[in-house]
């Protein structure tokens, strides 16, 4: 089955276009849907087949890759130009076999909950289309093997991120969101450009495997050269994964559809920074600089994101700024060397995360806000969500047995050994969590009513939407507690980092209680602020604090920062365009081109004054003689014209004499 | 059978069959045109069939006196980096005649001034003789002029002139460069190929200053900067199909004769400009997408991103490493096919509504979906998504680039956030957001439309999605141009 | 008698020719007046005929066809004259002017 | 003073002094009769230098054709207030000048053949030019038959009066 992987990208693909190419845009046409949902559960079982063959040890070699040939291009060394090979491939290792389940399971159950959620949209079949376009993109930069492909993929993956989140584009939002989603991974992506053409040219390759084996030979990789490298594949995670600072589109990408919300901007697009960092390990491990870079980053945007979270009222927002605040996490786990903790954290937040999105989905679906503010009460009308929505919050807060338990505990374990500062603040930023998602429950599910319009008409959504939701709930249960069981998923990752980044500080026994007390306390102090139906102290507190306030509700400036990025920039190629136009064209060319003319018409005039009226004085000159000398023969006397000659005669006549 | 000759002078015989042809008889016009047009392009792909692609050298030759007692010979002959670019130029070409259909005024003397044209384009790439490069050369000239000035937009006359004079200007210079090659070459000889060897005997002076000529000559049609301000005023002023052309092939012909004569002859004058022109590469990409973040004027805005894309070009020579050649080969082909469907695009909005103006438009993507989908894919091509042509030329330049320039091939890069960031906004403005009603009138792309545009960008992600049999063409010719030794 | 003498001779009869001709209102004097300068040249042909080649007659066979050249001429002349007297009533060059331009 | 001394500067006083009457004298036909003696005495003249034939043909033709051919042509168009009127124009005090100016060159030619002297006694030469006439020369004597002949019909053309006009 392994060897056949190269379906699991490639099959959603082909259902794209067959979507987009030869089903007719028809809102209620249900093949579209049938054809991707039908699709993605092939690729489910087969990943899960290959996650069972990579969990058992049936698969030799480990990791399987499987390579052919994409192209051959020029290529050069030392000067010398030979014919290099491009390949294209799948490496399928323990983590891509994790990630595989985790795509194709995800993406699986949220076609299915758009089945319901986007009904009667006009254009249905397109989502469709889409989604499945966007899962084969992920599928692809999970499984390949190149790290050419694997960017391919990730900008791939972002086009169909940029097209979902603008899927409603008749909405100015939506398509602005979309843009800036777009330009700011980008901005990233243009790090993770330059770490291509620096691996390109440590390595000549761009063959994962291959980058692994001389990445470990020594002399090969410079620290710098490691650094730079680091930093620059950083930079595009830091894009991709809503990492600080670029973590200031995924709020906005929030004005897609909900499950792609949850698709995308919860469960997968965003964990492929992550996962990008985790498949070019190697690298940071040759350099402690770009290690500790990407801890501290994880660190900021896990505490920054959890702070912003505190005050949002948009249920989706509130998400969103949980999702990049969990990423953070696990960036910050992977800078300390967790590379397991990283992944399994990735693993297990797909499942809740995407269980949360789609809960939220089923709340808007029903009361047709985003706000919070005019919720609260749900959980009467909407047993089944409110229920799966309050597994997915245990799960997120980390408590015991749920799998967000076992995922934070693993990397708070894991930041302990590293460094103790940053294990403060991170577990802070887990407290925070607690508090952020209990509020959110609280205000939505919990309470009175607080529009009465909309508490009355809200229902259940169709089971459809809700039975995915019970699936996730499950999995959101009992994944963390499966994988971590017996370290199987350490066993599967497998990934052995060099003898010097192995800290074996042990964290003290008793972390785990302690952190979960705090959490509990956490979720105590929130149902104190919001769950009591009183929010007098809360609004006191937000009276109190408004300047705190209003800065984390203005996301800490960061926007307003790339907004007068985005001025400035707009700014320079306005400059440089007035510079083009009327400097170098204006001036330069056009100048040129007007000093050519003045001469032109200066000699022209010289032309006319000098040259050509000295031609016509000639001219005029020998006219007036021929006037003059015709007034002395004009009389048609023969005689006189004999009179000359015999003038002229005598005139030699003198001439010869003379001599 | 000369094949290269055929594929070069049936334009040719195709216009002149036009020119005996009654002004009123517009359809056998066209339908002469499109036919001759057709089989240089059916001819072309037969000597691609032919061709040998683990052979560097050149193929196809041929060779005749043409003027003896200057040793000026008819040399035609294609190699792996010509070859793609005489492809492009008769696929495109055909390509801009069946969009030239909706020509309406004076028919006959447009399709036999695009014809003529044509054959000045492919000879350029064949041509094995400076002076029947030169004539080539020129030959694109007189009918780019009419072309622009006769069926041209409002300041059509200026542009035409602008455009006649900068290029004249350029190529008197190369004149006299290929002079001084001539009279400097022992035997005196026009035949590139034999001049290919004659650098060894002269000096780093004379081939600085013999380049600098030649340069000005290209560097004017690439257009580098700070030379390129011709474009955007021409493309903007040029009918559609010309647009097209001018992008998509004009534009080549300085990057080719950079790379087939500034490289091969004068590798001193190379060596000596390198570093200018790993700078002024640097200023086509990023300069030209800041440039083109600043037009409201959609065509205007793809004209400067051809400035930027032809930085790419440059960035991919001045690595001079195989891979930048093969990048900056590779990107001629995309840039002219991913343009060239971009500037068709243009054409076919204005074609409606009469204006290019961004932020006239608003929410067009309900309202023409064809359109909208062919736009935004020719947009994703041209701003170097993976998957589309644009990115795997683009890469291929700045890999080259990089591994001598690191610095000035970072700080491009900044150049492709620049493009992404202007035709996101363009089709923001254009086709997303709500509905302009004022458009509501509009119809979607007609079958001619389609006809010249789908097989571009059939192209463009044929070529993005499987580059080898392009890369192969070029690629054994330009590891031989990488490893003569010089 | 040395050729001087002659070409004296010669010279003077060609400059009273000459001066005829300038001076004569007469288009009839005019045409005496050349007929004597063609007389002067005969001379000079034949003394340098006689002085320097003594046995020859080339000289003499040269003043021949002048004499015969010039009978043309006054024949064609006087022709000439007497159709310009039958138009224009007069002989007198002055009130000639068919050459004022 | 020789016989030919006497001989040569009677006929050149013939000569000059009616060629002078010719020029300057106020009666046409008076005019025209000098010009016969002038001629005549360039007739002697050709005797004298030994030119037998010449001397006959200028008898012939100048003296008894031209002269008297000129002189019927005066006769003809000649008027009674003629003789009244002045027959020299007013420009002959410049051509006087002209013609001493150009005697003077004349003289300087003339005088340059000074120290020639004369090869003796003349033979007749009537033979050899007849020879030279019908051998060398056919060519030019026949074209000049030519030009006699075109001269002729040149002036019947000229003197030819259309009576039907």
């Amino acid at each position: 089955m392994v060897e056949h992987a190269y379906l699991i990208p490639l099959l959603p693909f082909l259902v794209s276009l067959v979507i987009l190419f030869f089903f007719d845009e028809d809102a209620h046409s249900p093949y579209a849907p049938y054809l991707g949902i039908a699709t993605m559960f092939w690729c489910l079982v087969q990943s899960l087949v290959i996650f069972h063959q990579a969990s058992s040890g049936a698969v030799h070699p480990w990791p399987y890759e499987g390579s052919w040939e994409w192209f051959s291009f020029a290529a050069d060394s030392a000067g010398k130009g030979f014919s290099a090979a491009m390949p294209i491939g799948i490496l399928i290792d323990g983590a891509a076999a994790v990630m595989l389940v985790v795509v194709t399971l995800v993406s699986l159950l949220v076609q299915v909950y758009s089945l319901g959620y986007m009904h009667g949209d006009p254009r249905f079949k397109r989502y469709y289309a889409y989604l499945s376009f966007f899962t084969a993109s992920m599928l692809g930069l999970v499984v390949s093997n190149n790290l050419l492909v694997t960017f391919a993929c990730w900008e791939l993956v972002g086009v169909s991120s940029y097209l979902l989140i603008g899927f409603w584009f008749e909405k100015p939002a939506p398509a602005y969101a979309s843009k800036k989603a777009f330009m700011t991974t980008k901005l990233g992506d243009c790090g993770l450009y330059v770490a291509l053409l620096l691996i390109w040219a440590k390595f000549g390759s761009f063959k994962i495997s291959m980058l692994a084996v001389s990445a470990a030979t020594p002399g090969v990789l410079t620290p710098l050269a490691a650094t730079a490298i680091g930093l620059g594949i950083l930079c595009g995670a830091a894009g991709k994964s809503a990492q600080w600072p670029l973590f200031i589109w995924l709020p906005d990408a929030m004005e897609g559809p909900t499950p792609v919300s949850a698709l995308i901007h919860a469960a997968t697009m965003v964990a492929a920074g992550i996962y990008l960092v985790a498949k070019t390990y190697f690298i940071y491990a040759a350099s402690p600089v770009a290690m500790e870079a990407v801890a501290w980053i994880g660190l900021i945007t896990a505490l920054l994101a959890a702070t912003m979270a505190l005050v949002a009222y948009d249920i989706k927002r509130v998400l969103a700024f949980s999702t990049v605040s969990q990423l953070g996490f696990m960036l910050c786990a992977l800078g300390c060397g967790g590379y397991t903790a990283g992944l399994f954290h990735l693993t297990t937040h797909a499942f809740f995360k995407a269980l949360l999105f789609l809960g939220a989905g089923s709340v808007i679906h029903s009361v047709h806000t985003n706000d919070m503010r005019q919720m609260g009460g749900l959980s009467k009308k909407m047993p089944v969500t409110f229920g799966t929505m309050f597994v997915a919050t245990l799960a997120i807060a980390g408590i015991w047995p749920f799998a967000g338990y076992f995922s934070k505990d693993m990397i708070l374990e894991r930041v302990y050994g590293h460094n103790q500062v940053m294990f403060g603040l991170l577990t802070f930023a887990a407290l925070l969590t607690a508090f952020y998602m209990f509020r959110m429950i609280f205000l939505t599910f919990v309470g009175d009513d607080r529009d009465h319009e909309r508490h009355h008409h809200a229902h259940e959504s169709p089971w459809v939407m809700l039975w995915p939701l019970c699936l996730l709930a499950f999995l959101s249960v009992v994944s963390g507690a499966a994988l971590a069981h017996n370290g199987f998923f350490e066993h599967l990752v497998n990934y052995k980092l060099p003898e010097g980044l192995m800290t074996e500080t042990l964290a003290p026994r008793l972390m785990p209680y302690a952190v979960t007390a705090l959490v509990c306390g956490s979720i105590a102090l929130s149902w104190f602020f919001y769950g009591r139906n009183d929010f007098t102290l809360a609004e006191s507190l937000k009276a109190r604090c408004s300047p705190i306030f209003s800065v984390l509700e203005n996301r800490y400036g960061f926007d307003a920062i790339f907004l007068s990025l985005v001025a400035f920039s707009d700014r320079i190629a306005k400059f440089a365009f007035w510079f083009d136009s009327s400097v170098i064209d204006q001036f330069f060319v056009d100048g040129w081109g007007l000093i050519t003319r003045i001469c032109a018409e200066l000699s022209g005039l010289f032309d006319n004054l000098f040259v050509d009226r000295t031609v016509d004085g000639f001219g005029g000159l020998s006219m007036d003689a021929g006037v003059l000398l015709r007034s002395l023969v004009t009389h048609g006397q023969v005689q006189e014209y004999l009179m000359y000659i015999a003038v002229a005669v005598s005139l030699f006549t003198i001439l010869i004499l003379s001599r | 059978m000369p094949i290269l000759t055929l594929i070069t002078f049936l334009p040719i015989a195709g216009a002149l069959v036009i020119l005996c042809l009654p002004k009123e008889a517009e359809k056998p016009i066209q339908i002469t045109a499109l036919v001759s047009a057709g089989l240089s392009f059916v001819l072309s792909l037969c000597v691609l069939y032919g061709f040998d692609r683990a052979q560097p050298l050149m193929q196809f030759m041929e060779n005749a006196d043409w003027i003896p007692s200057m040793h000026v010979h008819y040399a035609l002959g294609v190699d792996g980096l010509s070859l793609p670019l005489v492809l492009l130029t008769t696929f495109v070409t055909v390509l801009a005649l069946i969009s030239s259909l909706g020509i309406k005024e004076r028919i006959k003397e447009y399709f036999f001034w695009f014809l003529v044209l044509e054959a000045g384009m492919i000879g350029v790439f064949e041509a094995l003789d400076l002076v029947l490069f030169y004539v080539f050369w020129e030959m694109t000239l007189v009918p780019m002029y009419f072309l622009i000035g006769i069926w041209g937009g409002p300041k059509k006359e200026f542009a035409a002139i602008k455009f006649f004079l900068y290029t004249l200007a350029g190529s008197v210079f190369m004149l006299l460069a290929i002079l001084a090659v001539y009279f400097n070459s022992t035997p005196n000889t026009f035949d590139m190929l034999a001049l290919m060897h004659q650098h060894v005997n002269w000096s780093a002076r004379f081939q600085i200053l013999v380049f600098l000529g030649f340069y000005f000559g290209f560097a004017i049609k690439i257009p580098a900067f700070p030379f390129h301000t011709w474009l955007p005023l021409a493309h903007v002023e040029a009918p559609t199909a010309v647009s097209v052309i001018l992008a998509a092939v004009l534009l080549k012909m300085g990057v080719y004769g950079l790379m087939r004569i500034s490289y091969g002859m004068l590798p001193l004058g190379f060596a000596w400009f390198i570093k200018p022109l790993i700078i002024i590469a640097t200023i086509n990409i990023v300069y030209g997408a800041l440039c083109a973040m600043a037009q409201t004027d959609m065509k205007k805005m793809v004209a400067y991103s051809s400035v930027n894309h032809m930085g790419y070009c440059l960035l991919g020579i001045a690595g001079l490493t195989a891979t930048g050649f093969q990048g900056a080969v590779m990107q001629m082909i995309t840039h002219g096919i991913i343009t060239g469907s971009l500037f068709l695009l243009v054409g076919v909005i204005y074609d409606r509504a009469h204006t290019r103006d961004i932020s006239a438009f608003g929410g067009l993507a309900v309202r023409v979906p064809t359109y909208a989908g062919l736009m935004f894919l020719a947009c994703f091509a041209s701003l170097g998504l993976p998957g589309l042509a644009g990115f795997i030329s683009e890469f291929f330049c700045f890999l080259g680039a990089f591994q001598a320039w690191k610095v000035y091939a970072a700080v491009s890069v900044l150049g492709v956030l620049a493009t992404a960031a202007f035709f996101l906004r363009m089709m923001e403005k254009v086709f997303l957001g709500p509905f302009n009603n004022k458009w509501a009138g509009l119809t979607d792309m007609n079958a001619r439309e389609l006809a010249s545009i789908v097989p571009l960008t059939v192209m463009t992600v044929a070529l993005g999605v499987y580059p080898k049999w392009a890369l192969d063409i070029m690629k054994e010719t330009l590891i031989y141009m990488i490893n003569t030794p010089r | 008698m040395t050729l001087a003498h002659y070409l004296t001779l010669s010279g003077l009869l060609f400059l009273i020719g000459i001066f005829g001709a300038l001076t004569r209102r007469n288009i009839i004097g005019i045409l005496m007046s050349i007929e004597l300068v063609f007389n002067a040249a005969n001379i000079n042909l034949a003394a340098f005929n006689h002085f320097r080649h003594p046995g020859g007659v080339a000289g003499q066979a040269v003043a021949l066809f002048f004499i015969t050249i010039a009978a043309a001429e006054v024949v064609v002349g006087l022709a000439l004259v007497l159709a310009i007297y039958r138009n224009t009533d007069t002989v007198y060059v002055e009130e000639f002017s068919l050459l004022k331009g | 003073m020789s016989f030919e001394a006497i001989v040569f500067y009677s006929l050149a006083a013939l000569v000059l002094l009616s060629a002078v009457g010719v020029v300057t004298h106020r009666n046409t036909v008076h005019s025209s009769l000098l010009l016969g003696l002038s001629l005549a005495g360039v007739a002697g003249i050709f005797a004298s230098l030994g030119a037998d034939f010449l001397f006959a043909g200028q008898v012939l033709i100048y003296v008894s054709g031209i002269a008297v051919l000129i002189m019927f042509v005066v006769m003809l168009l000649g008027r009674a207030s003629d003789l009244h009127l002045r027959q020299v124009n007013n420009q002959w005090l410049a051509a006087l000048l002209i013609c001493c100016i150009s005697a003077v060159g004349l003289w300087r030619i003339a005088s340059s053949f000074r120290g020639l002297p004369s090869p003796g006694p003349a033979k007749p030469s009537t033979a050899l030019l007849g020879r030279l006439m019908m051998g060398d020369y056919a060519v030019p004597f026949e074209l000049i038959s030519l030009v006699l002949l075109a001269a002729l019909l040149g002036a019947i053309f000229f003197s030819h009066t259309e009576k039907d006009a």
